[in-house]
């Protein structure tokens, strides 16, 4: 029997990850040296290199099943930029928390490598595979200090109410399978045209959502978040606050607008729902935490539903939108966790107070970074959110805006808390920070980045990253 | 030299007010110099202006464009008529005679050049007042007398009375130019012009035009009219808002008398001669001009009757009097009314200054009660206070008696309301009589009743006070002979002086009535003299009787009629009630702040409830999910249903 | 009668002033030949007058901690060239057109048709050149007050300077909100740092009222992009005409973000704790300019893009003036704190613009333009000289005060000439704004006008009031006022005080600057609507 | 008939079972219920012609997974399981929350309209045995997911390495 | 012939029966049951579908979720034993550290 070989330059990024990974495995093994940190340093660089590599490796293969298009590409982008972020505060941290294993550096690669796959996989039953690969990297990083009871309960939490959710999931795929039978995205998206909508296809779309709802922490599928975001290792929580909520995006944005295509006006309705919802309870449990990692969780919930936005919208204006405002929300938040990682306490709210005597200049990058996620120009968080504003006003969407706006207003409150602390508060001791070069170098992008996509937007705006349609 | 002669007239005080204000400290003692030559030379401007007038010129300059504005155009720009120069002599005249009898009534004070920078300040801005050319540059005159009103009022600041008078002053006329200043926009909106000419030249276009004011059709003229009036009313000290003018006795005597009874309480009279076209277009604003001065001086000689102080009595004295011009211009008598303003502009200034001398040498002391005999140690004084008193009585001969016989006469000339208003005239002239000479009696005559040490301390005023008093009485004496009636063989050179401006006013009576007139204002006036030398000078015990007979009568008019208690119960009080009770404490501090601040607190407060769902309980998240999946499979499937 | 000698503390200021006097020379010819100076040369003026004090704040911040004195003559130098550079706007603007001058094109954000774009005319010149002129005063009255973290608080001036020329300048919407908001940062840290007892209240208080308003004019902003035919040009917008239910949404979004900073009737609880609690110059800033904003929003944007909407909406506008008015002075009545009788009066004052602005005629805006002018000029003032005597006394209360006249007499003559100009006494530039407001606002609605000259009463009563209380009477043994202003507060107050008198008696040197484009803004709304009626008309046949 | 009937004893003795499982106190007998029930799920299987699936669910669940959680339970401290409370305080809200959505869904499947038929027919799979058809379309349309399946097994591994190892 | 809606039917009981096994137990080893339960609900949904639609792309899924589920099984107990090891519970109730 002949068996062609598949094109494999569309999926050589993700080839490269895993092989790297599987390396790094079996090389950190033989290693006695007592830091890890090469091994992130490789990392970076596969990293890098892998982010070099996707624009040529543009294409569709595994009969369709996989895609490497603009759209996957932006999003790999973001995951890599999580990813290398990650990276970088992660070094001197992992060792401080003793939560150094080899292992970690490979979980964050398997992880980015699932992400990958979601993003640009046509076929849900990839994309099922994906998004655990994702998923089963994070839960282990969860509880990779397994000797906090904290971590522990983190990465319970989280696994449980993962498999749960991907149950649901795949409930949903089920259904939709049997409507269709097909799990690629494209031909579902051709069969759904034909037929008419029948009750039960809604019911697995819904199921569907719930699922991808749940991986990008939006209410009332939040819950898992905030305890999720406190107990596992602040590096990890920074990258759980971007990469899979990012994965998660890039996968509604493929299923929903291609697949689901048809059912638009039911699945807007259902996500304009989720995505009130899911400001304001971001917003307004945000304002009554003390706890600055939970706090940022809250944050994080918030600006799901900001994203959610551009979903709503529809349009490929839209989701473009999505794609910048979750890159630019990787830099600003990762930068707000490179501060918490930072300090040797940075974990209260009341650790704050008085930062400015201490460390100016960390008080100072930590207001641009506060005021980039309340969206206050000339930082890049407000680019973003204009971007998606844009988008659902030209939707027709002025409502949810107006909406989305005033919880934007009330977000304001509890970011301002920390500059409040920070700059108007007495000290009450001297705060100790333990700065480090990858940890300085990772502040450092993301300030810039901050400044530069806010000041000239031009760099991350106006390209239109089209899906393979 | 051609118009800058004129422009010089306001703006020497004014130079001489910023070298002084700016320089003073360096040269203190002697300020006045500057302050002096300024308004002397103010004064020889206006005489050289006053000549060129009475040959006829009439200028009308325009200096700059002020404001511009669309179709607002305002100079500042100077209309020196016949009204004018008449004043500009008044100004001047007694502006300078002040400055010079402050050189000894203020040595030593620790504020010396500051005051006459304040006095030269007040020179230039009634001068601008009265040289204007437009409305604007009125009102602009009109708020700068005011504010170095209340400069001056409050210039002994330490003290808490002197503060609040100024204050009361300024705020009180405030209520006067809100009037005023709505007139000036009704002016603009409906002549579209600002500028004496232009209005005057158009103001019969407005004739017959009404405007609808809470259902209530009134002329636009009288509207405009009573509007410009409310600015006089409170300038002058008319009822209801002489309320200040008492007060503003706190200031230094030499300001009592250049602003509060020679000049500036005189620029209403002077706004409504001025606007004279206008009034005389409506009826009804010329009846409640007249009634309004009519009362007016009814209500302060009442007043002045009973009061202790001296200067207090002088100042309700000059409301009576402004009044009394009021009286005047209601009844058409414009040319009237400014001559009694040119008269009343001497011997009042007399009067105070006189008063001023007798304060120098009591050391301040105002009551007359506790005064007594003067006449032996300050002869000057008395005698210059009294050609004063017998002036403002109305004596044949002296100038009061032209100038108010003059108002009496064309009063009663003007139909009924002149019959009303001329009755009323001749009791104040009685009223009149009778105060002056109470404080002339209480205070130089009989014994001395004050303290020991201050009769020691009594002695005459330097000559730098004495000589303006003895000028002053001069002008006390002869001012009034520019307007001579023909009756007794004057030519009344003033009305006709005034007649381009002002015009003349019909008069039907025969000769006979008018002997009558003059007749009874003398007779009456005498019996006031007569009335007071019997109460305070050879039956003293009678004024207690009096007081004690009729308590209720006494203590109304001690008290002012309550005027003030009435404001201040119904307008100050309430005012600032509702701004620390409604304002402060209910709608900003409950209602706003309470939605302001309570909203944050309630979406806090949600928070804590709602943080309350986040029990770190696994199962009630995985409910949470389930409930949601189970909401949204409902809301979806009734929908679909639907 | 007469009150003891005290020459002792009058013979003191004499060699202040005289010290003083020498100095106004060399800064008359400063800044003259920096007139010259700067006309001569060709350079992108409002580019410059924006970013220089911007990148200069940033600057500052790399300057090290114990060189402050390096700090504050930096600052100073900044803001002092800033106003130099400012200079050619003044002498080279050509009033006879209502186009924008001094433009700069360029294009910044192609993708969604944004450009760089900066122009002003007759309605926004002004605010440039009292921006940079207050900016150096905020420099200066802060010389020895600020003494903790002194580089932060030049560099957020510095910043606040930047930022508010560039909103008077953006002829770009999106720059224009850029510019907006980015001011709120400094501002907040401001306020929050350098303020009073209560400061960081009043800080998230300003921030969040500030805020909430801004993101519905966001949304306003995006929704006008899109039937703009997507563009943020807002001179474009302005001769787009759109449909009038649009217009009135519009209206009330951009109203939000404009009556908050005004602040107008409502909305207006902000700014008594800002201005209270901020330090000196902060408050400055507040009452000289930021507030300014809201009602220059007004005027570039509310009235000549949604015209109709504007007219029609008048009579509500003018309603909230006149109530904030009366509103404003009368609860000024019952303060008992300095700074926040004059953070009140604002309120008061503010409201006397926007009638003047919705009187919609020649007179109400222009006089409404100038009042902002005037207002900046004498609270700016007033806060500084209020900053003044704090530094001395470190009490706002003021009952605390009493007799400053007797210790301080050079101060209270600069106190008394602002205080003059904020009742709006003739000679001063207040009375000019005053009177063409209420003409104007009496032209378009007698009832109103009339009530809101009651305000001009209640004002003078508490201004007076204060003034008595402060200045009047016996000198308070609680109140330490050391000595009369110094050499440097003597040339802070200065300049304001020839402003004021300057407006006073020649305002046509600043009507004139903005006479054509007024016209312009009235011919805009007039035709606008006379098209409105045209359509009505042609419906109705229909 | 026959079928239906054979389903429905199936069907009724996987659904005791389910519930049987999820109310045991003692977690031993649940996963030995679960043995039982994936042996009748198999069956299931069976009757739906995929040998090769009930093959698998036998061996790798029965055979491996069920193993895994027996060795953990016996791991683990059982006593104070079987003295204490086995449900949730608020069960009740869970079954409520379970039954409404089973009742949707079965409102929905009254009216299942399933897709297209596909090429596999009953007669090509028994033609060709189940588990080669099954590896073809593995191997060839499915070889990513099969490959992306391996990770997730190595990350298992990985994972249960990083967790459970003992503090060093 | 069975019809497809019963084998639909079934599998969904068994997957709600999961859910609520999920939902109501405080053992976390009965709740990775449950899950397991869950995961046969949907192969077996599946595999019919696969059967009656003639097509084997449903068994191969159900190949992957068994690989998938094995895997999970693994991860989720290794947490539970690392968990256990610091705290020596098994019950959701007991771990309530972080809340709020």
């Amino acid at each position: 029997m002949n068996i062609p070989l598949p094109d494999l330059t569309p999926i050589i990024p993700e080839i490269i990850m895993s092989i790297v990974t599987c390396a790094l495995l079996t090389v950190e093994v033989f290693v006695k040296d007592k830091t890890k940190d090469f091994l992130g340093i490789i990392c970076i660089g596969t990293a890098l290199a892998v982010m070099y590599m996707i624009p040529m490796s543009q294409g569709v293969t595994f009969g369709g099943m996989f895609i490497s298009d603009g759209y996957s590409s932006y999003f790999k982008f973001i995951f890599l930029i999580s990813l290398i972020l990650t990276i970088l505060i992660s070094f001197k941290f992992i060792q401080r928390e003793d939560a150094e294993f080899g292992e970690y550096y490979s979980l964050l690669m398997f992880a980015t490598a699932g992400m990958m796959i979601m993003a640009s996989s046509a076929d849900l039953i990839l994309l099922y595979l994906g998004l655990e690969l994702m998923a089963l990297s994070t839960y282990i990083l969860a509880g990779i200090k397994r000797h906090d009871t904290r971590s522990n309960e983190a990465a319970l939490k989280y696994f449980l109410l993962g498999a749960f959710s991907s149950a649901i999931l795949l409930f949903g795929i089920s259904l939709t399978y049997g409507l269709t039978t097909s799990t690629n995205i494209y031909q579902i998206a051709e069969h759904l045209k034909q037929g008419e909508t029948s009750i039960t296809l809604l019911i697995a779309m819904i199921m569907i959502i719930c699922a991808f709802a749940f991986k990008i922490a939006s209410a009332p599928f939040h819950m898992w978040a905030p305890d999720v975001y406190q107990g596992a290792p602040t590096s990890v929580t920074a990258f759980f606050s971007v990469g899979p909520k990012a994965a998660g995006f890039a996968v509604i944005g493929r299923v929903f607008f291609i697949a689901f295509e048809s059912l638009q006006m039911d699945w807007t309705a259902i996500l304009i729902g989720l995505a009130i919802l899911t400001m304001a309870v971001g917003n307004i449990l945000a304002i009554v935490q003390t706890n600055m990692k939970r706090m940022l969780a809250y944050s994080s919930i918030a600006h799901a539903g900001y994203a959610l936005l551009g979903i709503i919208a529809g349009t490929t204006e839209g989701l473009n939108a999505v794609m910048t405002y979750l890159l630019i929300y990787a830099f600003m938040n990762m930068g707000a966790f490179a501060i918490v990682i930072l300090l040797e306490k940075g974990e209260n709210i009341k650790d704050y107070n008085g930062l400015s005597k201490s460390h100016p200049l960390v008080a100072a990058m930590m207001l641009v970074f506060m005021f980039s996620l309340t969206g206050i120009p000339p930082t890049a968080g407000f680019i973003g959110k204009f971007n998606i504003f844009m988008a659902a006003i030209n939707a027709g969407y002025t409502w949810v805006v107006v909406v989305a706006v005033c919880f934007s207003a009330i977000s304001a409150y509890y970011y301002m808390r920390i500059v409040m602390n920070m700059f108007m508060k007495p000290m009450e001791a001297e705060a100790k920070i333990y700065p480090n070069p990858a940890n300085g170098a990772a502040l450092l992008i993301s300030l810039l980045m901050v400044f530069i996509i806010g000041i000239m937007p031009s760099v991350v705006i106006g390209y239109t990253f089209q899906m393979f349609m | 030299m051609t118009m800058e002669k004129y422009v010089l007239i306001p703006l020497l005080p004014l130079i001489g007010f910023c070298i002084n204000i700016w320089f003073g400290r360096f040269y203190q003692e002697k300020a006045h110099w500057i302050s002096i030559l300024a308004v002397l030379g103010s004064f020889i401007l206006s005489v050289i202006t006053f000549i060129e007038v009475l040959q006829g010129k009439v200028i009308n300059y325009d200096l700059y464009s002020w404001v511009i504005s669309g179709n607002f155009k305002v100079s500042i720009g100077f209309l020196i008529d016949q009204l004018t120069a008449i004043m500009l002599i008044v100004v001047t005249s007694v502006s300078l005679l002040v400055h010079i009898y402050s050189v000894g009534y203020m040595h030593g004070d620790s504020g010396y050049y500051r005051f006459f920078s304040y006095l030269n300040l007040f020179t230039f801005s009634m001068l601008m007042l009265v040289t204007g050319n437009n409305l604007m540059q009125l009102y602009f005159g009109w708020e700068a007398v005011g504010l170095c009103s209340y400069f001056l009022i409050g210039y002994y600041f330490r003290k808490q009375s002197a503060a609040d008078a100024g204050k009361k002053a300024f705020i009180v006329n405030r209520f006067g130019d809100f009037g005023f200043g709505i007139g000036v926009f009704m002016v603009f909106i409906y002549l579209e012009t600002l500028h004496y000419t232009d209005i005057f030249a158009n103001i019969h276009t407005l004739q017959g035009q009404t405007i609808n004011i809470l259902g209530f059709e009134i002329g636009l003229v009288t509207l405009i009219a009573l509007l410009l009036f409310c600015g006089a009313i409170g300038k002058s000290a008319q009822l209801p808002l002489h309320v200040w003018l008492a007060d503003a006795m706190e200031g230094p005597t030499p300001v009592s008398a250049l602003i509060h009874a020679a000049t500036m309480v005189t620029a209403g009279v002077f706004l409504v001669a001025r606007f004279n076209p206008l009034f005389s277009m409506s009826e009804t604003a010329m009846m409640v001009v007249a009634l309004t001065g009519a009362i007016t001086s009814l209500f302060a000689a009442t007043i002045a009757l009973v009061q202790n102080d001296i200067k207090r009595i002088i100042a309700y004295s000059t409301v009576s009097q402004l009044g009394y011009m009021f009286l005047a211009c209601g009844v058409g008598a414009y040319g009237a009314g400014i001559f009694h303003l040119f008269t009343h502009a001497y011997f009042k200034a007399l009067l105070f200054l006189g008063a001023g001398s007798v304060m120098h040498a009591m050391a301040g002391q105002l009551d007359i009660q506790k005064m007594g005999g003067l006449r032996k140690y300050m002869p000057i004084t008395f005698w210059t206070f009294m050609i004063a008193s017998v002036s403002i009585a109305g004596i044949p001969g002296l100038a009061g008696f032209f100038s108010k016989d003059e108002i009496l006469w064309l009063a009663y000339n003007a139909g009924t309301v002149g019959r009303i208003v001329w009755v009323i005239g001749t009791i104040v002239a009685g009223l009149t009589a009778f105060y002056s000479f109470r404080i002339v009696f209480l205070t130089f005559f009989g014994k001395f009743k004050g303290t020991h040490e201050e009769e020691h301390h009594l002695h005459e005023s330097p000559s730098s006070m004495t000589v303006p008093l003895m000028i002053l009485a001069v002008g006390a004496i002869s001012a009034g002979w520019v307007g001579i009636p023909p009756l007794l063989g004057g030519t009344n050179m003033i009305g006709h002086f005034l007649e381009p401006v002002l015009g003349h006013p019909h008069v039907h009576g025969t000769h006979a009535e008018e002997w009558m007139v003059i007749a009874i204002s003398v007779v009456v006036a005498l019996g006031g003299i007569f009335t007071a030398a019997v109460m305070y000078l050879w039956a003293p015990g009678i004024p207690q009787l009096l007081g004690r007979t009729f308590r209720s009568i006494y203590t109304v008019l001690w008290n002012k009629y309550y005027v003030d208690e009435l404001y201040d119960y119904t307008i100050v009080r309430p005012t600032k009630w509702i701004g620390s009770r409604i304002l402060v404490g209910v709608t900003d501090g409950k209602i706003i702040e309470g939605i302001v601040n309570g909203v944050p607190k309630l979406i806090a407060e949600f928070g804590e409830r709602f943080r309350k769902l986040q029990t770190g309980f696994l199962q009630h998240y995985a409910m949470g999910m389930a409930f949601g999946l189970f909401v949204i499979l409902s809301l979806v499937l009734i929908f679909v249903k639907q | 009668m007469q009150t003891g000698h005290d020459s002792h503390a009058d013979k003191q200021p004499v060699n202040t002033i005289a010290r003083t006097l020498l100095y106004v020379p060399a800064i008359i010819a400063f800044v003259y030949l920096g007139a010259i100076f700067s006309v001569q040369i060709e350079y992108p003026v409002l580019s410059w007058v924006i970013f220089l004090p911007i990148i200069g704040g940033f600057l500052i911040f790399l300057i090290p901690r114990k060189h402050e004195m390096l700090a504050r003559a930096t600052s100073l130098g900044l803001t002092l060239v800033a106003f130099i550079l400012s200079l050619p706007l003044y002498i080279n603007f050509d009033k006879t057109t209502a186009k924008m001058q001094f433009t700069e094109v360029h294009n910044w954000i192609p993708a969604w048709g944004i450009k760089y774009s900066l122009g002003v005319d007759g309605i926004s010149i002004l605010f440039v050149l009292l921006s940079t002129l207050l900016s150096i005063l905020c420099v200066t009255v802060s010389w020895t007050a600020i003494t903790e973290k002194v580089k932060e608080f030049y560099g957020s001036i510095l910043l606040i300077e930047g930022s508010m020329i560039g909103v008077f300048c953006s002829l770009d919407f999106f720059l224009f909100y850029i510019f907006w908001e980015a001011m709120l940062i400094p501002m907040y840290i401001l306020i929050g740092v350098w303020g009073g007892p209560n400061r960081v209240y009043a800080a998230i208080k300003f921030f969040l009222f500030t805020l909430v308003g801004s993101l519905l004019m966001l949304v306003g902003i995006i929704v006008s992009y899109y039937y703009t035919n997507k563009s943020f040009d807002v001179l474009q917008m302005m001769n787009t005409t759109y449909p009038y239910t649009i217009q009135l949404i519009l209206f009330w979004a951009f109203f939000a973000a404009f009556a908050v900073k005004v602040p107008m009737f409502p909305v207006h609880t902000w700014l008594p704790d800002a201005h209270t609690e901020a330090p000196t110059a902060g408050s400055v800033i507040l009452a000289g300019i930021l507030i300014k904003m809201g009602a220059y929003g007004f005027l570039r944007f509310s009235i000549p893009l949604f015209p109709e909407a504007a007219k029609a909406m008048a009579p509500i506008m003018i309603v909230l003036s006149v109530i904030a008015i009366i509103y404003g002075a009368v609860i000024c009545l019952a303060q008992t704190d300095l700074k926040r009788l004059i953070a009140y009066s604002s309120v008061s004052h503010m409201g006397f613009v926007t009638l003047g602005i919705f009187a919609l005629n020649m007179q109400g805006i222009q006089g409404g333009i100038l009042q902002m002018i005037n207002h900046g000029i004498v609270t700016g003032a007033l806060f500084l000289s209020v900053g003044i005597i704090y530094e001395r006394t470190h009490t706002r209360e003021i009952a605390h005060y009493g007799g400053a006249a007797t210790a301080m007499p050079v101060y209270a003559a600069f106190f008394m000439i602002f205080t003059l100009a904020s009742i709006g006494l003739p000679g001063t530039n207040g009375f000019i704004g005053e009177f063409l407001i209420l003409l104007g606002g009496f032209m378009a609605w007698k009832l109103m006008g009339v009530l809101a000259c009651t305000g001009i009463i209640i004002g003078a009563g508490y201004m007076l009031w204060l003034y008595q209380k402060v200045f009047f009477l016996e000198t308070n043994p609680y109140a330490h006022y050391h000595e009369d202003v110094n050499e440097r507060e003597f040339l802070t107050l200065l300049p304001l005080v020839v402003l004021v008198l300057w407006i006073g008696f020649y305002p046509n040197a600043l009507l004139s600057f903005m006479e054509v484009s007024v016209q312009g803004l009235i011919d805009r709304v007039n035709v606008s609507a006379q098209q409105q009626i045209t359509q009505n008309i042609i419906e109705v046949i229909k | 008939m026959l079928p239906q009937i054979i389903f429905g004893y199936f069907a009724i003795v996987t659904i005791v079972l389910s519930l049987v499982i999820i109310t045991r106190k003692n977690p031993v007998h649940s996963v030995l219920w679960m043995l039982v029930l994936f042996f009748h799920i198999a069956a299931i299987y069976l009757f739906l012609n995929a040998e090769f699936i009930a093959a698998v669910q036998v061996i790798l669940y029965a055979g491996a997974v069920l193993v895994l959680f027996l060795f953990v339970i016996m791991m683990l401290n059982l006593k104070e399981e079987l003295s204490s409370e086995r449900f949730i305080g608020e069960w009740p809200i869970g079954v409520a929350l379970g039954l409404s959505i089973l009742l949707f869904i079965f409102f929905s499947i009254a009216k299942l309209a399933p897709g297209p038929l596909g090429k596999f027919t009953i007669e090509l799979i028994q033609k060709e045995t189940h588990t080669k058809a099954i590896g073809k379309v593995l191997y060839t349309e499915y070889i990513l997911p099969f490959e992306v399946a391996s990770l997730i097994l190595l990350i298992a591994i990985v994972g249960a390495m990083v967790l459970a190892k003992k503090r060093t | 012939m069975v019809p497809l809606e019963w084998y639909i039917t079934l599998s969904t009981v068994i997957f709600i029966i999961g859910v609520i096994g999920f939902l109501i137990r405080r053992n976390i080893i009965i709740m990775l049951i449950s899950i397991e339960l869950m995961l046969n609900a949907v192969n077996l949904s599946l595999v019919a579908f696969s059967h009656y639609l003639q097509d084997l792309k449903g068994q191969i899924l159900v190949i992957f979720v068994i690989t998938v589920a094995a895997a999970e099984a693994a991860i989720g107990l290794a947490i539970l034993v690392s968990l256990y090891r610091n705290k020596a519970v098994v019950h959701t109730d007991k771990i309530t550290e972080m809340k709020g």
